[in-house]
């Protein structure tokens, strides 16, 4: 009963409030849902509390080494041999799911109601975020593909609805658009990777396709017929399988949507595309693991992509000046680390590190948003400044993020914030996983961590430090950035539009001078999140990643465990431990040199090096690249189609065309009607000639 | 006169009383004429209910069946269903009503209008119930006739090119399919479809009868490239039109497949399969592609259609349970889901009195209710899990990918391009600022555009959680469809029904993963 | 012999024919002898006439061949002279409103119709080269006379003059073919030929004779190419006339064409089904191209009339009962729907006229609904369109073609329905889609009547006439084999 | 060797009167009374026909299928008259390149 609670309660609060929200006006709506949040949070960590602490999941039913709690809630699709069933699946995996989007999800809930107190449709945005909370629990709490599917496709739903939710902002219906239909080329993967698992494994259920894995080590790997090569079917169905993580995680290639997804409300930022929904595809890779160890060649693209994505997205970070952009990259970069960890077999540590990460981004984010609250809605950078004292509850809280994402502690000991242990341990797994892959992936994670402790740190210099640098202000510091003045030529649409629609806010007199600390409401879950930011690594080291057998018991078979991996990451040389530290360091005094000591730096490097910014501003320039190669040419070819085939060959030149002939005989075949009686008898008697010919030739008789 | 053996008599045939009465009300007497056309396509509907509940799902074969000669050697007045046919003759009932309430607002002959409705409601069920391979041609080619003047004379501007394509295309492509159905009369010696379907064709005439049922049917579904008529009679079709259009007729095609094509010819449609694949897939890429481009939004509704159809054809061509249920759930759904956006477009389209997206935008604002209503169809024609549309498309998907990737892998692509046409159409109508002044005024959905999208919507969103109550009901049928089919290929029917999972090549343990298989063994995976 | 002429008895088998030519005289006298206003009198007599000959035909008491092998009887036949006079019969009421405008206001319209008719139904049963040209030549020479009947309109009396000049030519070429076929077969009594060629087998002279012969025929269906006088004459003569001309003539030279391929000349099938099927591709063909560039209601019908020739000879094409039987029910149902078509044509009447394009007809779905309603459905019908009559038509003969493996005939005659659809069309989308322009007269009792009978029919043919016509049919055309 | 006439030349004569008469029809463009002529042509060859297989076959039919000719004929004749005065009253023109008000 409780599992159905936790994760039906949300979505009784998003039909009460997305349904009855009009009738029942919006504060009802408000603490509807998010009572009902609070409630199925409290209750996860109840399922939580035992696995992490006490004997292992409640109620679990032991099936050799797992432990797992099933409820079948509903009969789905049933054909021939396939039985899909809606079925509550809940194991440890789930559960520290389950712990992270509810805790996350209500905190956000709370806070929204701070945040979102003057917009006229709130109701609906309460509606939405539970319906999001609702499908992110399907999602992990899926017993087969499908329904990890239906969870996977909901939160973009919801996710479509919340960046879209001020819907009057062409870039908001935009980025929505972009974000669902970038998610949709990796679903494209990911339905063929069901398709190809069920083919390959004949279930479609979890238990069932990995019972069929295990098979494999007996009997061999199979291989399909995919597309016209014969290909080991475990590969082809991973790397489909991971497409769809790539879109959902935004890693490299597929990422582009996810900085634009910050056009959505702060609270959403923090809620979907931080803490839960981005980390799905690290859940899925986490939740098949059993498939993916089947396919070395699948796990190394994993680390690849992961590698890579965690160094570009740092890369773009370093730039960018809106705050939640900033954030955003960061998200993008972390979850790289997650997949790196996951490729290396160091599944714990991923899991892990999505685990802290959650806490501190939301924090991150909420934190922003609070800034946000405070300068009105205004989320560029370069004019804020000095915040420090205007808001020092909100600078406190960011500060812990920062420390807490740029992973500070002490390696060798158990001093750290969150981020500190969760980092290091895949940064070691990397190291320890070894060969070109390994050193790969090593490398560019510390430079990855590097760049993170600079743009974290810039992010807080540029914010809370230094002196306001907004209208009113202007030309009191240092220019920060030479981009300022070439704002126009850059076609990142800051929020000059944003503006525009709360322009009741901005424009009016100063934003720092009006600037204030955001109410208790906003300001409670950024407490709770912090303590989490703090103690998350420190608390469940050892469930995670600490010792092989703890982490098996703590999983209970609801991940793949490589013990040599972990093994092998605690053995790594003490550079190696110290590494990510050092880059740390490294980014942190150069951030501070940069923006607090000497704040001409940035400006003359960048100008000594425009190449470099504009690529680097720009994105790597992504979106131009997609948009030719793949926007462009869709609409083009679809035009061409329209009017090239259906409109000009088929319509005008074979429909229309044969309409046209028929007139052409008809008037042919009207003009032999001359009305001369001498044509007509002449007709009969070529008629009889004919037909005399015809008679005689075919009939055999000359 | 029994339940058993009337329900179907009746059920066909009191659209036509209702017509009749009609056609003795007074011209003037508007209500009444709608509240009896009203009442008598709910009467129908409720007696489909009643039909749904007494069918037994559990067996394959025909129900209900009534089965006597009667004109000449040639045509009987057979009547039955079963599995396959049973859900349409429910989704033509269900819709009517709403039809006819969406036309409440027609002025101009209104008793005509009705009448013809009314009509084409009989010969849309008559398809579904008839057993008689004659009486089908009567009624599928019949609707032609209601439905020409339905386009020609409550059309829009360009109604008569419109309504004279969709005749032609139409006539053409089922005048072959009758000389077909009287070869096939030769060879069987009945039409009786019971006695037909047990009758086994000659190969080389497979060929051809299928070539000609194709033919018909592949225009009616349609398939690309024949689907050029289908964008031009939805855009000038009132409003009702383009419903029935879509929901029924166009499912006209795929029952004809599933009921002709595949049972009485498994060795032509095998050996057609990849052709029709070819087409399918064609159209799911191309035609999302042209829907992309569209500034008329019936018409890109129309060729959303034709994409989705492309999943129907692909479904039941793959020739297994999965294949074919999901073709069957993608069709029911589609009626669903297809004709409540046009319904959508219809509401909107009754207020402003234009199709161009470019009209509109910003609807939300004044049309809440309207707004969440074209969203849950947006999302159910782009195939989100938890609506209608993704049950179909996953299970065609998945069963065609166990025939041929390459199918499967091509018509994964409709997944993005749906996403990406129909959330850009939401986009441009419905989202963005209310700036345009001829909107400022725009009202939202009324007692009676509610009481006909809201079911809708339960359904689409309850048979996209809980979608048994159909498969339940097709699956004898579709299994003893998919055994007969296989059976007649050579394959093993137990694989292609139970869909278990396919014989395997194994590399051997000790070798690579990616070795490739030895020759003997380099046969595709799966048939 | 004991067909003696004065035996009574014994002509029991032609007791219609002998009813009609008795009433003929007695009608002839009539009209004479009362004054000119009354004509109406001797049109409503002619009616009940032909009605009760019509009756007598149904109960027709005795099969059998008589008069010398000249006549004979059987069910084929009756089932035809039930729809040949039914034709002519529906024909004379169709002229009955402004008769005078028409011009077959007198009696001597009656009296020629009623000789014509007489005339088919001897065609009908003739079995003799002598007979058949006899019954021909009455029916022709009084249709000749039909068609000018109005004096001093030039249009009809150039309708009259066409149709005399090239009627006499394929009498002519019947005729000569007739000599031929006497001369090689040594009889000219159909059930001797038939024995004759069997024994004989075939020869060029005979076939020359079969090739003529079955042009001449072909004339009086109006089969390409031996269609010309058809439109000319269709538009030319009063509207009543044509419709004279559209059913009963054809039904009864349809007959005539059948009688003599399936019984004459059944040991060379495979020649004559050459020439058939040219006949019936071509008509059908032409007839389909050539009425899309019509604007005269009449002249579309007239091209719509050679094309359902067509339609009726692919049934006959098969040279097998079920074609036969096919070819039966379309001229039934032929007759049905063209008795509706002439009825609506003869209700869209102006103040100044009869409308005489199709461009008239513009909104008369709005002006005279009822009128326009049944044209459509009869203009559907005709296309072939199910669920209406002309449908199960089509589906009969077609049927057949394919029974007899003849493929190609079948394709070609189903894409010319297509075609033929255009122009059907045509008339419906201008009744229902268009705007009106023209107010019209109020269309009198008898047409509605009939308009009434025909649509109910042609909708309901399922229902109600469709399976006793076809078993009527069958036993009718087994009665040929 | 005196030349016998036979069956074949009665044929033969039979057939170019025939052919006369059918290029009298449509080879004439001035006058329809000539058209009329060339039809009773046509009989008349039909009647030589006839009789010469009446004759060949030495059976009676040819011969009163011959006479019906005649008479049928004489009626043609006198009917085409009749309606070619009508036409003539009403165009005042018998020339038969004048029939053609109605084509297509």
């Amino acid at each position: 009963m409780i599992i159905q609670a936790i994760v039906f309660l949300p979505l009784i609060g998003a039909l009460v409030a997305g349904l009855l929200g009009r009738s029942i006006g919006h504060r009802p709506s408000e603490f509807i849902t998010t009572g009902l949040l609070l409630i199925a949070a409290v209750l996860s960590w109840f399922v939580f509390i035992p696995v992490a602490f006490g004997d292992g999941l409640v109620g679990a039913v032991g099936d050799g080494h797992a432990a797992v709690v099933k409820v079948e809630v509903m009969r789905w699709i049933q054909v021939g041999d396939m039985d899909l069933r809606w079925i509550l699946r809940v194991d440890t995996l789930t559960a520290i799911m389950l712990v992270v989007v509810n805790t996350v999800s209500a905190l956000v809930h709370v806070y929204s109601i701070g945040y979102m107190e003057e917009d006229p449709h709130r109701s609906r945005f309460f509606a939405y975020l539970s319906l999001f909370t609702f499908a992110m629990l399907m999602l992990v709490t899926a017993d087969n593909f499908l329904q990890m599917f239906f969870g996977w496709e909901g939160v973009g739903l919801a996710s479509y609805l919340l960046i879209g939710f001020w819907y009057t902002k062409p870039s908001a219906t935009a980025a929505a658009m972009k974000a669902f239909i970038v998610n949709r080329v990796g679903d494209f993967g990911f339905a063929l990777g069901i398709f190809g698992a069920f083919l390959v494994l004949g279930h479609i259920d979890f238990d069932g396709a990995f019972h069929a894995a295990d098979e494999f080590a007996a009997t061999g790997l199979p291989v399909i017929q995919f597309l016209s090569w014969q290909l080991d079917a475990m590969t082809v169905i991973c790397l489909l399988l991971f497409m769809g993580a790539m879109g959902k995680s935004a890693q490299f290639l597929l990422h582009t949507w996810l900085p634009d997804a910050m056009e959505g409300p702060t609270p959403v930022s923090a809620l979907i595309h931080a803490a839960t929904m981005v980390t799905a595809g690290v859940f899925m890779v986490a939740r098949l693991s059993p498939l993916f160890e089947t396919s070395p060649v699948a796990l190394t693209v994993v680390i690849v992509i992961g590698a890579i994505t965690a160094f570009f997205a740092a890369t773009v970070g370093l730039v960018q000046n809106d705050i939640k952009r900033v954030i955003a990259y960061s998200t993008c970069s972390q979850l790289g680390y997650m997949f790196v960890a996951l490729g290396v077999g160091a599944y714990s540590a991923g899991i892990f590190h999505l685990f802290t990460h959650a806490f501190f981004k939301a924090l991150l984010f909420l934190g922003a948003g609070s800034v946000i609250h405070a300068m009105h809605h205004e989320q560029d950078m370069r004019n804020m400044g000095g915040l420090r004292k205007k808001i020092p509850i909100t600078y406190a809280m960011m500060m812990i993020g920062t420390l807490a994402l740029t992973g500070v502690g002490i390696p060798g000991t158990n001093f750290g914030f969150a981020g500190f242990f969760s980092k290091d341990a895949i940064i070691e797994s990397a190291y320890a996983f070894g060969g070109n892959v390994g050193s790969f992936a090593f490398w560019l994670l510390v430079v990855a961590a590097l760049f993170t402790s600079f743009y974290s740190w810039r992010l807080v210099h540029l914010t809370f430090h230094g002196s306001p640098r907004d209208a009113q202000h202007h030309g009191e510091g240092p220019h920060p950035d030479p981009a300022h003045a070439a704002l126009e030529s850059h076609d990142e649409p800051i929020d000059d539009s944003n503006a525009d629609d709360h322009g009741d806010h901005s424009h009016h007199g100063s934003a720092y001078d009006h600037a204030h600390e955001s109410p208790n409401v906003m300001l409670v879950p950024l407490y709770v999140l912090a303590v989490g930011a703090v103690l998350a690594g420190v608390v469940f080291y050892g469930m995670f990643f600490h010792e092989v057998e703890h982490i098996e018991h703590f999983f209970a078979g609801s991940i793949y465990v490589d013990h040599q991996i972990i093994d092998d990451a605690h053995h790594v040389p003490t550079w190696v431990k110290w590494s990510a530290t050092i880059a740390m360091i490294i980014g942190f005094v150069s951030a501070w040199y940069m923006y607090i000591r000497r704040p001409d730096v940035p400006g003359r490097l960048a100008a000594t090096n425009p190449g470099l910014y504009k690529f680097l501003l720009n994105k790597w320039y992504f979106d131009e690249l997609y948009n030719t190669i793949f926007v462009k040419p869709a609409l083009w070819i679809g035009n061409a189609v329209w009017k090239g085939f259906d409109d000009w060959l088929v319509d005008g030149k074979i429909a229309e065309g044969l309409g046209r002939r028929v007139q052409n005989v008809t008037s042919w075949v009207v003009k032999l009607q001359s009305g001369y009686l001498y044509h007509y008898a002449f007709a009969m008697l070529i008629g009889i000639a004919a037909l005399l010919t015809w008679a005689i030739a075919a009939g055999g008789l000359i | 006169m029994t339940f058993e053996n009337s329900i179907l008599t009746l059920l066909t045939w009191l659209p036509v009383l209702g017509a009749v009465i009609l056609l003795f009300a007074p011209k003037t007497a508007l209500n009444a004429i709608r509240w009896i056309a009203l009442g008598t396509t709910l009467v129908v509907f409720v007696l489909s209910l009643a039909l749904w509940q007494a069918f037994d799902a559990s067996s394959a074969g025909f129900q209900f069946v009534v089965n006597m000669p009667w004109i000449g050697d040639s045509i009987g007045y057979r009547v039955g269903v079963d599995g396959i046919s049973v859900l349409f003759v429910v989704l033509t009932a269900l819709l009517m009503p709403a039809a006819v309430l969406a036309s409440w607002d027609v002025e101009t002959r209104v008793k005509e209008y009705m009448i013809v409705f009314l009509v084409l409601e009989t010969l849309m069920i008559g398809v579904f119930t008839t057993l008689d391979l004659a009486m089908f041609y009567v009624f599928f080619e019949g609707t032609l006739l209601p439905m020409f003047l339905i386009i020609g004379i409550w059309g829009g501007a360009a109604r008569i090119q419109a309504a004279y394509k969709f005749f032609f295309y139409t006539f053409i492509g089922s005048v072959l399919m009758l000389l077909a159905m009287m070869g096939m009369y030769w060879d069987a010696g009945t039409t009786d479809i019971i006695r037909l379907l047990g009758h086994d064709f000659p190969v080389g005439m497979q060929t051809w009868l299928w070539l000609a049922f194709f033919a018909s049917l592949a225009v009616k579904m349609p398939m690309w490239p024949f689907h050029r008529w289908l964008p031009e009679a939805h855009v000038q079709a009132p409003t009702a039109g383009s419903v029935i259009l879509a929901a029924i007729l166009l499912k006209l095609g795929g029952y004809g497949f599933l009921r002709f094509s595949l049972p009485m010819f498994p060795d032509a449609s095998a050996q057609f399969a990849n052709f029709v694949f070819l087409l399918s897939v064609a159209a799911i890429i191309l035609t999302s592609l042209v829907a992309l481009v569209q500034t008329d939004i019936k018409k890109l509704i129309a060729y959303s259609s034709v994409a989705h159809m492309g999943f129907v054809t692909m479904g039941i061509f793959a020739g297994n349970a999965l294949g074919i249920q999901g073709a069957m759930f993608q069709m029911i759904s589609h009626g669903i889901v297809s004709g409540a956006l046009f319904l959508c477009v219809g509401v909107i389209y009754d207020r402003m009195h234009t199709r161009e997206i470019s009209a509109y935008g910003g609807l939300v604002d004044r049309m809440p209710q309207y707004a969440f209503a074209f969203m849950v169809f947006t999302m159910a024609n782009v195939g989100l899990p938890g609506t209608s549309g993704f049950v179909g498309e996953f299970l065609t998907m998945i069963g065609v990918f166990q025939v041929n990737t390459w199918v499967a892998f091509g018509a994964a692509f409709g997944v993005i391009f749906s996403a990406g046409y129909a959330l850009w159409l939401y986009r441009r109508v419905v989202f963005g600022a209310l700036t345009k002044d001829s909107l400022k005024g725009i009202l939202d959905l009324n007692l009676r555009e509610k009481v006909v999208l809201y079911p809708l919507i339960v359904l689409t969103v309850v048979f996209g959680f809980y979608p048994a109550p159909i498969l339940d009901t097709t699956a004898a049928a579709v299994d003893n469809l998919v055994a007969q089919y296989s059976a007649a290929n050579g394959l093993d029917p137990a694989v292609a029904q139970a869909d278990a999972r396919a014989p395997l090549e194994y590399v051997a343990p000790a070798e690579g993963a990616l070795q490739p298989a030895d020759d003997h063994a380099a046969a595709p995976a799966a048939h | 012999m004991n067909s003696d002429v004065t035996d009574f008895a014994s002509l029991a088998p032609a007791y219609p024919e002998v009813l009609m030519a008795l009433g003929i005289l007695v009608l002839l006298l009539l009209g004479v002898v009362i004054n000119k206003e009354r004509s109406a009198l001797v049109a409503w007599l002619t009616v009940g006439l032909l009605a009760a000959t019509g009756l007598l035909v149904m109960l027709q008491p005795a099969d059998g061949v008589i008069f010398n092998g000249l006549f004979i009887a059987d069910s084929f036949g009756r089932f035809m002279k039930v729809l040949v006079i039914g034709g002519a019969g529906l024909a004379l009421i169709l002229a009955m409103s402004n008769a005078e405008e028409n011009g077959v206001h007198k009696y001597e319209y009656s009296v020629l119709a009623l000789l014509a008719t007489l005339g088919m139904m001897v065609m009908v049963s003739a079995n003799d080269l002598m007979s058949l040209y006899v019954g021909l030549e009455l029916q022709s020479l009084s249709l000749y006379v039909m068609a000018a009947i109005k004096r001093d309109d030039p249009r009809a009396s150039e309708a009259g003059l066409k149709y005399f000049v090239l009627g006499a030519l394929s009498s002519g070429l019947l005729l000569y073919g007739a000599s031929l076929i006497y001369g090689f077969t040594g009889h000219t009594n159909l059930g001797e030929i038939v024995i004759a060629i069997a024994n004989e087998g075939r020869s060029i002279g005979l076939i020359f004779g079969v090739v003529f012969l079955l042009a001449g025929v072909a004339f009086k269906i109006s089969a390409v190419p031996f269609h010309m006088w058809t439109p000319d004459v269709y538009e030319g003569a009063p509207t009543p006339v044509t419709a004279f001309f559209a059913m009963a003539p054809k039904v009864a030279a349809m007959t005539l064409m059948i009688r003599l391929v399936m019984d004459t000349f059944a040991p060379i099938t495979s020649d004559w089904q050459q020439i058939v099927i040219f006949l019936s591709i071509a008509s059908m063909v032409l007839a389909a191209f050539a009425a899309i560039g019509q604007q005269s209601l009449k002249r579309l019908i007239a091209y719509s009339s050679i094309g359902h020739v067509g339609f009726a000879l692919v049934g006959l094409s098969s040279g097998t009962q079920v074609g036969v039987e096919g070819v039966a029910i379309y001229m039934a149902i032929y007759v049905a729907m063209t008795v509706g078509l002439f009825a609506c044509l003869l209700s869209f009447r102006t103040d100044t006229g009869y409308v005489e394009t199709i461009d008239d007809l513009a909104g008369a779905a709005q002006t005279r609904p009822f009128v326009a309603a049944i044209m459509a459905i009869l203009m559907f019908s005709l296309i072939g369109l199910p669920p209406l009559a002309g449908f199960f038509a089509k589906w009969h003969v077609f049927l057949a073609a394919i029974e007899a493996n003849l493929y190609v005939l079948s394709v070609i005659g189903v894409l010319a329905s297509a075609v033929s659809a255009f122009y059907y069309l045509r008339v419906v989308k201008v009744m229902f889609f268009d705007a009106p322009i023209k107010q019209f007269a109020a269309v009198p009792g008898e047409l509605n009547i009939l308009m009434a009978a025909s649509g109910f029919l042609v909708v309901t043919y399922y229902f109600t006439v469709g399976n006793p016509l076809a078993s009527w049919a069958h036993t009718a055309a087994g009665s040929l084999f | 060797m005196g030349l016998e006439i036979g069956l074949g030349h009665y044929l033969t004569v039979a057939a170019i009167l025939f052919t006369l008469g059918v290029f009298g029809i449509f080879i004439n463009r001035k006058n329809v009374i000539v058209i009329l002529m060339s039809v009773e042509l046509i009989l008349l060859a039909v009647n030589l026909n006839l009789v010469a297989f009446s004759a060949h076959l030495n059976d009676l039919q040819g011969q009163v299928f011959a006479l019906m000719i005649l008479t049928v004929a004489a009626a043609e004749a006198a009917i085409g008259l009749a309606i070619l005065v009508i036409f003539y009253r009403n165009r005042g023109s018998i020339a038969v390149e004048d029939v053609n008000m109605m084509k297509g």
